[in-house]
């Protein structure tokens, strides 16, 4: 379970590649539903029409439509009911349509779902799984392309789970769904059509052998001059830029977080402590962001074997730009790369 | 909530598309036409006048489509034990909270029959969504009332296993408990149980817009889920025109195709003859129904309000005329249900209840801090084992101070 | 936005408690019960046969409470003009869609009876709260169609000025604009104008608790707000039995005491009519109204939409016979109201507008990336101005690498 | 404008205390009726109740229900129709009864109220004011205490307010409802009940003056050793901590942010500059919060002059515990106290 498999666009690809990682994400669902009858699939348009991004493709059609449906719409009512079914024994996995069609959901998952289990001194249960197809990059008009995963990292009781690969997004999804506690599901959109050359079975024997690396880190790629840390949707431009930087003669370390919380503070200061450099790279406005809490804990851990100031490329504290922008405005290859050189190397 | 479950998947969600819409088929079978239907009655429904004799049937407000048989006596003695209780509860929870023992109580005081027909009308399997003001109604669904005490104490969020007692924490953030209502009836028809769950909010919480999602998520999936609405006319100082412009809230049914219904909040029989009703038709059509009761809370909001600043010493003092123990006690002794022996047995009750409420609340009773991180998970992450630890540590050393402090004293005398 | 506003302060809100209850004044000045002025019409209203033959009076679904006088040709010119630009606008985007040139369109092919009528239905001073979907409605109003195409192009989220325009930037957030349909009108009656509002939304969209947020507040503080629900039968590919279970959503109106009522929305005579009632109704009464229009989305919900995954091909060939365009030409040519030279008239103004779009999304326009910055806060703080910095610096090397780039080649040249 | 009015407890103060923290408010809402006619201040039970702190107490009767008037209970409904207000030449200030209750807005807030200058490219403002008592301390049960300021921080197109003294209550309110841009301003309900030897006339005459002092830190208390810095709540708390640090021989300079977006990093750069060292102290949970970014910005900001790790001292990573709990969850003096020991004084 310690092999990374890194996102490759299907033309660079030896074999050909089979899994994307939507159809991880619908795989998962699917092997969910088989492997235990509590699990119910809901929201809008994730019955006949599969979902937006067609993640629930199949799945009422093969399991029924009282395991997989389409509710009103409306994203309270979903959170909410999914709050009451699971206090009353079921297990529901929820889509939200994109990132900004959850807030209207925010009471129920700030005030509910994250606290029920503590209000009711452990005594309730409430295994939600929140899928968010969520952040920019693909052309998407305004209202479609948030990067909210700080507002749930930053209210306590809800898990964070952000896959950046294929085989997390099957992995992780099962993860989730599996876990006692609320989750709440970033599936990056811009990675939906990602491939990888992974089997299914494989990945399902995998999972179902109880094998688990919930809540931890992976080092995607190894390097020695400094720390990249970053998840989801910046994996591959974190690793196209650990790349390019390895033409230019500095060793870049990355590390995929994969979960937000729990957070794995001993495979990032690991790295840190090696490289003695440290950069977070995240897409979401870096105010007040998971960037920032990265930043800050490597330097409250790390302070000593620090070389320069722990630095991050965030997008910009700006709404989320219309599609014509979003390149200017997302962490880029060459932007990561221009901090790298400005990481004080005459030191 | 790990293991899976084993009972055959329910009945189907209906289709999108029916021949007859919902209401059509129900209103067919009890004869009337579909707006008859989602209407409420005329008049709100009314067993008792406000002294406490019988209303003639034509008094009742009851018609073709809106017939309520009463209870039994058996069951409305019962049911006044539970009101009387309740308002001992009230009252004893209101003095603890003079006495600096509470940090908060939303007395229901005033509003107690409804609460006790809002346990009565469930069998044992059904669940209860309570609010904050609703502490009666989860006593009499069977919840020891110190468990219920747990919060306002302020020990802990909730005191009781709701899973145990089918019966939600109370819920504050008005309103949203409807859904979570919605929800636990969509869970029980998927596995095919025919559970019914009330959900219980006031006149205000009707403003929110989960009050519309959960109301229309309950029609449109076909769930067993009766919506009582206790309309005491104030949300906090803000009164019922301010919420609402239509003729009444039962007719907020309509919107869903639903049927709603009135009546009167302090006449325990008819609660308990509509809120059965409704109970029985959610179970047996498997349909949502909305009961609105018009009651007055005779306190103020809570401990921190001041109720001379937003209604008129008069209008109190009319509903006191109307109060819902003093209605109900004179019909079941003037009927003959309530005797000496009985009202004694009744009282005792109440007293036993009282003393055991003031004996736990002057009790000290201290929260382990530690337990602040036990429960935000299943298993604690490791960033907040080590937050834990921090908090141990402090209070370990507090603890050292305090025995060396405590060691100082002693060695000084 | 920083003068103070010198009109006089308007009416004041309505007391909280009034001897007769809105719905209670406005139904018996009308002469019918409270019920049947919040109830639809028993069938919805329609003046035009599918054919595009004027139906009968006894036929139109109108009466007692629910009289609608058909607008003068004069009008009705006036609104097929806007229609037949509409289809044009419409298709012209679906086709600049397909070539590349627009991110997406929501087309509301099918629909733009409503979209016409609801933007003419009101004065120049009365404001519009339009969706996504509504383009066609936006340039009604009289916004230029370059401008509405601005966000659709993907250059920025709005392009035009609402304020302006009276017309609110399209809402993608579904059901929110109800609320800031309902605050404009608040502003409006507190300043003592008598605007109208009128918001529209989808049949989707009504499951939202904004919906009934929005509707709440503009019937309890009395707002000249229409509430126009354009019921095309899908929420994307989720049909209307799964958001509603009432006979109509028309029937919504009554939880708020509200009258409403159904149109044909794809009769644009029936849709004027009904419309400009409730909007004079609206002015003159300080009412809301809802009015919902049952019609058709001809095409997918967006260009990465796939309907056939969730409609019979069968159920959209019905629907193309009941289209708005072709039966409104018929009836206005059989009246004798569009002629050749009208129509010859109104054909080359569709040409021309659709040019200008093509000319216009065709053209390479790009947005400066700097000006992300300038429009977050009146003022950028000192954290943007730093990240504005910083990107500029960015852009610039860019541009300097792009020149040497250049330079290299025209050298080896 | 310079003086810094710490907030002491009545008994403890020379002349008799005369204005109270909730007072300032409510004059300051007062002298905003009066001195604009688009004013208007709405929410529930703000109208004949005078709001359930009594921030508005006497301003429907003194000023007419059309300025100051209750609504139906819907706060969804308060935001939304605030914005259409505010788009219709309107200047809202409305309250959300208390922080946890705000959530229900959450989508009115982030999509429209934070967006709608920027959507529109500048042609739309939104001056509204959202006030919203919040945070512990008060014995406050669930959904009672949530320290939400975080949430808006990140949200882009949101200024963000928390004054700490009954001298900014006022000033800063005004400020807030003049500000051309949404601002939410946070009311800690803990400092409602403080006081100070005010006179609000002359508050009135200094804020009228024009001077201004928006989106500025003060240094609360000067010092040498270390800097503290904190907003709101923590302030009194980060005094008292300063003070018995003095007397351990500790100088701290405590540097109260007053506005966190926009952010005084100048001032803060330049106490930390001169210190060496910095500590941040905040309520709210710790994790992606306004106190991580204080930190991750420091230490950007200011790394080759920190002789130590910045700290913090936050509320934890939980939901607000129940009343007889909260005083272990709170930032206290004595755990301030602690981290300053520990603040590697040997180096
Ligand atoms: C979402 C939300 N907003 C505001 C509050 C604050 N609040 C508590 S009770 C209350 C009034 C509720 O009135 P009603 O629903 O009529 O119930 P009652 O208290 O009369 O039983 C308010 C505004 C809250 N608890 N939740
Ligand atoms: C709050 C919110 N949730 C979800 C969406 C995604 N979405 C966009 S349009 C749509 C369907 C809307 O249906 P309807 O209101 O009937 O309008 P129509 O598209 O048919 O015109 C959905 C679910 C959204 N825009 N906003
Ligand atoms: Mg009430
Ligand atoms: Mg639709």
């Amino acid at each position: 379970m310690t092999t990374v498999t890194e996102t490759k666009p299907a033309a660079q690809s030896a074999k050909p590649a089979k899994l994307t990682f939507a159809g991880a994400l619908n795989a998962a669902l699917a092997h969910s539903l088989e492997a235990r009858q509590d699990v119910v699939v809901f929201g809008e348009d994730v019955g006949t029409l599969g979902g937006v991004f067609r993640v629930t493709d199949g799945l009422a059609a093969r399991y029924g439509t009282d395991r997989c449906f389409d509710t009103p719409l409306a994203e309270s009512g979903i959170m909410g009911t999914a709050v009451g079914m699971a206090l009353n024994g079921m297990r529901p996995v929820v889509e939200m349509q994109f990132d900004a069609f959850a807030y209207p959901a925010f009471e129920q998952v700030a005030s509910h779902l994250a606290k029920m289990h503590n209000r009711t001194r452990g005594r309730v249960e409430l295994p939600v799984a929140v899928r968010i197809p969520y952040g920019g990059g693909v052309g998407g008009v305004e209202h479609h392309c948030d990067s909210s995963e700080g507002y749930y990292a930053h209210t306590p009781g809800l898990k964070v789970y952000v896959p950046g690969t294929v085989e997390d997004a099957y992995l992780m999804l099962r993860e989730a769904i599996d876990s006692p506690d609320p989750v709440v599901f970033f599936e990056p959109k811009k990675l939906y059509w990602s491939k990888a050359d992974l089997d299914l079975e494989d990945l399902r024997a995998t999972y179902e052998s109880g094998e688990r690396r919930e809540g931890s880190a992976v080092v995607a790629r190894q390097g020695t001059d400094v720390t990249l840390v970053t998840y989801g949707p910046s994996l591959p431009t974190a690793l196209k830029a650990a790349e390019a930087a390895a033409e230019d003669g500095v060793s870049v370390e990355v590390v995929d977080l994969r979960s937000i919380v729990p957070l794995d503070d001993d495979t990032v200061c690991a790295s840190v402590e090696k490289t003695g450099r440290a950069l977070v790279v995240a897409e979401a406005q870096g105010f007040a962001s998971v960037a920032s809490e990265l930043v800050a804990r490597i330097q409250e851990r790390c302070f000593h074997s620090l070389a320069s100031p722990v630095r991050r490329v965030t997008g910009f504290d700006i709404p989320y730009p219309a599609p014509k922008l979003e390149e200017h405005h997302l962490p880029s290859v060459d932007r990561i790369l221009d901090v790298i050189d400005d990481m004080q190397w005459e030191d | 909530m790990s293991e899976s479950i084993d009972t055959p998947v329910g009945p189907p969600i209906p289709p999108a598309r029916q021949e007859l819409t919902l209401v059509e088929r129900v209103s067919s079978q009890m004869g009337i036409s579909p707006e008859d239907y989602m209407l409420p009655a005329e008049r709100e429904i009314r067993m008792l006048s406000p002294e406490g004799t019988l209303l003639p049937a034509e008094q009742q407000g009851t018609g073709p489509g809106h017939e309520y048989p009463i209870p039994s006596d058996e069951v409305l003695l019962e049911a006044y034990e539970r009101l009387m209780v309740g308002r001992r509860v009230n009252d004893q929870n209101t003095a603890l909270v003079r006495q600096g023992r509470l940090a908060v109580y939303p007395s229901s005081h005033g509003q107690e029959a409804c609460q006790v027909a809002a346990a009565m009308c469930l069998e044992d399997n059904d669940w209860l969504f309570p609010t904050y003001r609703d502490t009666v109604a989860v006593i009499s669904k069977g919840v020891d009332p110190l468990d219920v005490m747990v919060s306002f104490r302020g020990d802990w969020h909730c005191g009781y296993d709701p899973k145990e007692h089918k019966t939600a924490a109370q819920a504050t953030p008005l309103t949203t408990q409807l859904l979570h209502a919605v929800g636990a009836a969509h869970a029980a028809v998927l596995r095919g149980e025919d559970t019914v769950v009330l959900a219980m909010c006031g006149d205000g919480a009707t403003s929110e817009g989960d009050f519309h999602e959960a109301l229309n998520f309950a029609a449109v999936f076909r769930l067993p889920v009766v919506f009582f609405v206790q309309n005491n006319g104030y949300a906090i100082s803000v009164p019922l025109a301010r919420q609402s412009a239509a003729p009444t809230l039962a007719h907020k049914a309509v919107g869903y195709g639903m049927a709603g219904e009135r009546v009167d909040g302090n006449d325990l029989v008819a609660l308990m003859a509509a809120l059965r009703r409704a109970v029985d038709l959610a179970r047996t059509e498997r349909i949502p129904l909305l009961v609105e009761a018009h009651t007055y809370r005779m306190q103020a909001h809570t401990n921190a309000d001041d109720d001379t600043r937003y209604r008129e010493r008069e209008e109190v003092k009319e509903w006191a005329a109307k109060d819902p123990v003093l209605r109900m006690e004179t019909y079941l002794r003037d009927k003959g249900v309530l005797d000496e022996a009985a009202a004694a047995r009744v009282s005792e009750h109440c007293e036993t209840v009282a003393a055991s409420l003031r004996d736990a609340m002057n009790a000290d009773v201290n929260p382990d801090p530690l337990e602040m991180f036990d429960h935000v998970f299943s298993e604690p992450t490791q960033q907040l084992r080590e937050q834990r630890d921090w908090l141990a540590e402090e209070l370990a050393a507090e603890a050292a101070e305090g025995r060396a402090d405590q060691a100082a004293k002693e060695g000084a005398r």
